[in-house]
């Protein structure tokens, strides 16, 4: 078996430059939610490898000083397609300043696009964001909701024009799991799995960096979140796991 | 007198039902939890992918990976389960959310609602809300009737960007509950604050709204 | 909490009228593939109903005696959406006398479209069935793979038209899980999994049968594959899994 | 002399590679399983929702719940994993399968298949077959050159109801081995059955192909 397992999170991005999946102008897509299940050090290792002009598709963009903040800090990414960007003083000055392009999705229509890509699926409909500024120049169409066939259902369900969504895919995704096994079997951590599953379908060429590794037969294979098929290497990380919102009873 | 912050967040846990699963928005409808009448079974569905949302942890319990929406730190009660954003999201979008509770800048006549941003300022993101307010089947705005400037919140038609249209059911503010008539397309006033007269509510309501035949005082 | 545990299957069903969930011309999704993961005693009970005209969702059609054999034989079923139908002696019957109606989807078209339904997506596009039957008379357009976004793909994803296909959502689901706790939190097993995640979000009314129930709290919450928030009502059963091609080495 | 099932099915074997995630057909495409080089590590799907089929099961380890898509029993190799039937096909329709193997009952000169339907005769299904054809990376047809009245089943345009179009990308039969050529849109005849020739296979192909600059003897 190919060993997808490397040593560190520099040496599984070491080669994909010369393998096309690196290149300036690419497309990642980074997991997490917040500071939540993000690939915290694959993040510093493509920040390291100097790649430019990066489209990064992540629901939120880090903070300052930690997560997608640092590839800011250095101006390696060209545009942003993300849900919520709130917590970031350098995100909101380039953007501000015309350095940084955003794309805002509604959080659910983003991860949608995501799975749809992962999926073969090039375009969907969704009743999100109609009348908004989120559906200009997008077409519209008038359906049955799902929810209105059953007839229990009649009088409750909102019949409403829907907009037309397309699928997102990238170069490569930068995935934060819990554990994995060698063939890249992947299982994720309470809300730290969030938009990873769908980016780890939705991308040329996965990486995953986790807190754990297992052998081969090790996980319970009712509960594998991500497939191996989808994840071609996989570093044991120790992960900072910063926490932005410490609240307690 | 007004109703206090604590009164709305009452009067808006009293909308949920034995079995409910419910959508918190970040801020003061998060305060809704703490209003969940005893006995009652409601499950609190965090869009970052929790069903059964528990209290905040002790000092003990922190977990960096176990976070809701407002990426504050949380529990999970006995019978959660996780799940992925694209797994929560088609919960949200295919209706099987029974209610959420959002706040507003802006609600029109017609049930439309602007949340996420105002023309000029830095602009954020709209998170979740548009997929809340146009898939969960009850979607419920606490607000002021007013902002700080005592300009009514509610108008005839929203002037900042909308979150989505034709969308709200229910407002409680400060001064008085309206719930959405589907067949007339507009707001019906059904409840008031205490001492809050039907005329002053219509005078600080920039939008045509209905007086209901049988308007009650809010119960807080 | 209201109690969603039910004595038996019939129980299970038997309000279901007067709720306006059963009736006649209603359309009813059920689990399973093959024989295997198939909701063996809602079948029978929801035959006991006397339901008619009922336009049945499920991959397949049972066999002549069991499954969903058994409402054909009693002729409650009008209409059959499946992708395939192969063992079925009274099926083919009724089938070539034209006295059952079946619309026959891809697998993955139909497992798509129920997702669909219970995602609140109302249509999506798949280049599946493309320039067949399946195709006609639904809208074709061309977009770019998803696949194509990633440039080392460039040249290896075909480029070529879709299909609109439309979502599918029911009045009722009938589904077979493993365990349950009361909640209704459901855990499949092996392949007996199949359809029915997908058929438990995408109907008013969702039914299951388990071989195990257990407490709120004993199942991994990492490992809940359906949601209790889906499942309207759970009943205990000893299922007997019949097995249609037994191979051995 | 033309090729034997055992050997046009070590054929298709030798289209694998270390890694790949492969999906198998019913019937002769089955037997591959069989072939696959010694040290080299395959993964089967089977699109009823398991990734790493294992071999068949002893007496004892027959489980009902555990079967394959032509509803055979099976087991599952360690580091296999099970999921829903939508996750299946966004496996096969994304195009995270890199070969499948299929029967056809006609394959046309661009590639187009036909395996699902004969008008007059019942129908059963397409199963997922539209899916594989459509969603995975590359696909391979294994069957006779002719049909048992002595007919081609390589056909200038199918007669038979469609299962994909432009979707076929290498024919292995008992007499040949064709290869799609992409910019051409026509089969490439790449190798042959020892003792067949290139015009006996021209002369039993109803269609268009292309005689490679080297044809070799298929190695079985």
């Amino acid at each position: 078996m190919a060993d997808k397992v490397l040593s560190d999170a520099v040496q599984a991005l070491a080669d994909l430059r010369d393998r096309g999946v690196i290149y300036d102008g690419m497309t990642v897509m980074v997991g997490g939610f917040g500071l939540c299940g993000i690939p915290e050090h694959l993040i510093q290792a493509l920040r390291d490898t100097g790649v430019k002009e990066i489209t990064c598709v992540s629901n939120n963009a880090g903070v300052d000083d930690w997560g997608l903040g640092l590839l800011l800090q250095t101006r390696q990414i060209k545009k942003m397609i993300s849900s919520y960007v709130g917590e970031n003083a350098i995100f909101e000055k380039q953007f501000i300043e015309g350095d940084l392009e955003v794309e805002f999705n509604p959080q659910g229509t983003l991860a949608e696009r995501i799975r749809a890509g992962g999926a073969g699926i090039p375009a969907f409909y969704t009743a999100t964001g109609y009348g908004t500024l989120v559906a200009e120049g997008k077409e519209t169409r008038e359906f049955d909701p799902p929810l209105l066939c059953a007839k229990v259902n009649a009088g409750t369900a909102r019949r409403r024009p829907f907009v037309m969504e397309t699928s997102l895919y990238a170069d490569l995704a930068l995935i934060k799991a819990h554990k994995a096994d060698p063939f890249g079997n992947l299982v994720y951590r309470k809300t730290a799995r969030n938009f990873n599953p769908m980016m780890a379908t939705a991308a040329a060429f996965v990486v995953a960096e986790v807190d754990e590794m297992v052998g081969v037969g090790d996980l319970d294979p009712e509960c594998i979140h991500t497939p191996g098929s989808y994840v071609h290497r996989v570093v044991n990380t120790v992960s900072e796991k910063r926490i932005e919102q410490r609240t307690t009873r | 007198m007004a109703l206090t912050r604590e009164q709305i967040t009452k009067r808006a846990a009293a909308e949920l039902q034995d079995g409910y699963i419910v959508n918190l928005g970040i801020g003061m409808p998060t305060l809704v939890a703490n209003h969940i009448p005893e006995g009652m079974d409601v499950w609190l569905q965090s869009e970052n992918g929790l069903l059964g949302i528990g209290p905040f942890p002790t000092e003990d319990e922190i977990d960096a990976d176990l976070i809701n929406a407002g990426k504050q730190t949380i529990t999970a009660r006995p019978g959660a389960s996780y799940f992925s954003s694209a797994e929560s999201f088609e919960m949200i979008r295919g209706g099987h959310i029974d209610m959420c509770i959002l706040g507003a800048m802006e609600v029109s006549q017609e049930g439309d609602i602007a949340n996420w941003m105002i023309p000029g300022k830095m602009v954020k993101g709209m998170g979740g809300a548009m997929d809340l307010v146009a898939g969960v089947r009850k979607v419920i705005v606490t607000m002021d009737h007013c902002n700080k400037k005592g300009q009514t919140k509610i108008v005839t038609e929203c002037s900042l960007p909308l979150t989505g249209k034709n969308c709200i059911d229910q407002i409680i503010t400060d001064l008085c509950v309206l719930k959405m008539d589907n067949q007339k397309k507009r707001f019906v006033l059904t409840e008031l604050a205490p001492g809050v007269s039907a005329e002053e509510v219509v005078e600080k309501t920039g939008a045509e709204i209905i007086v209901g035949d049988d308007v009650r005082e809010v119960a807080v």
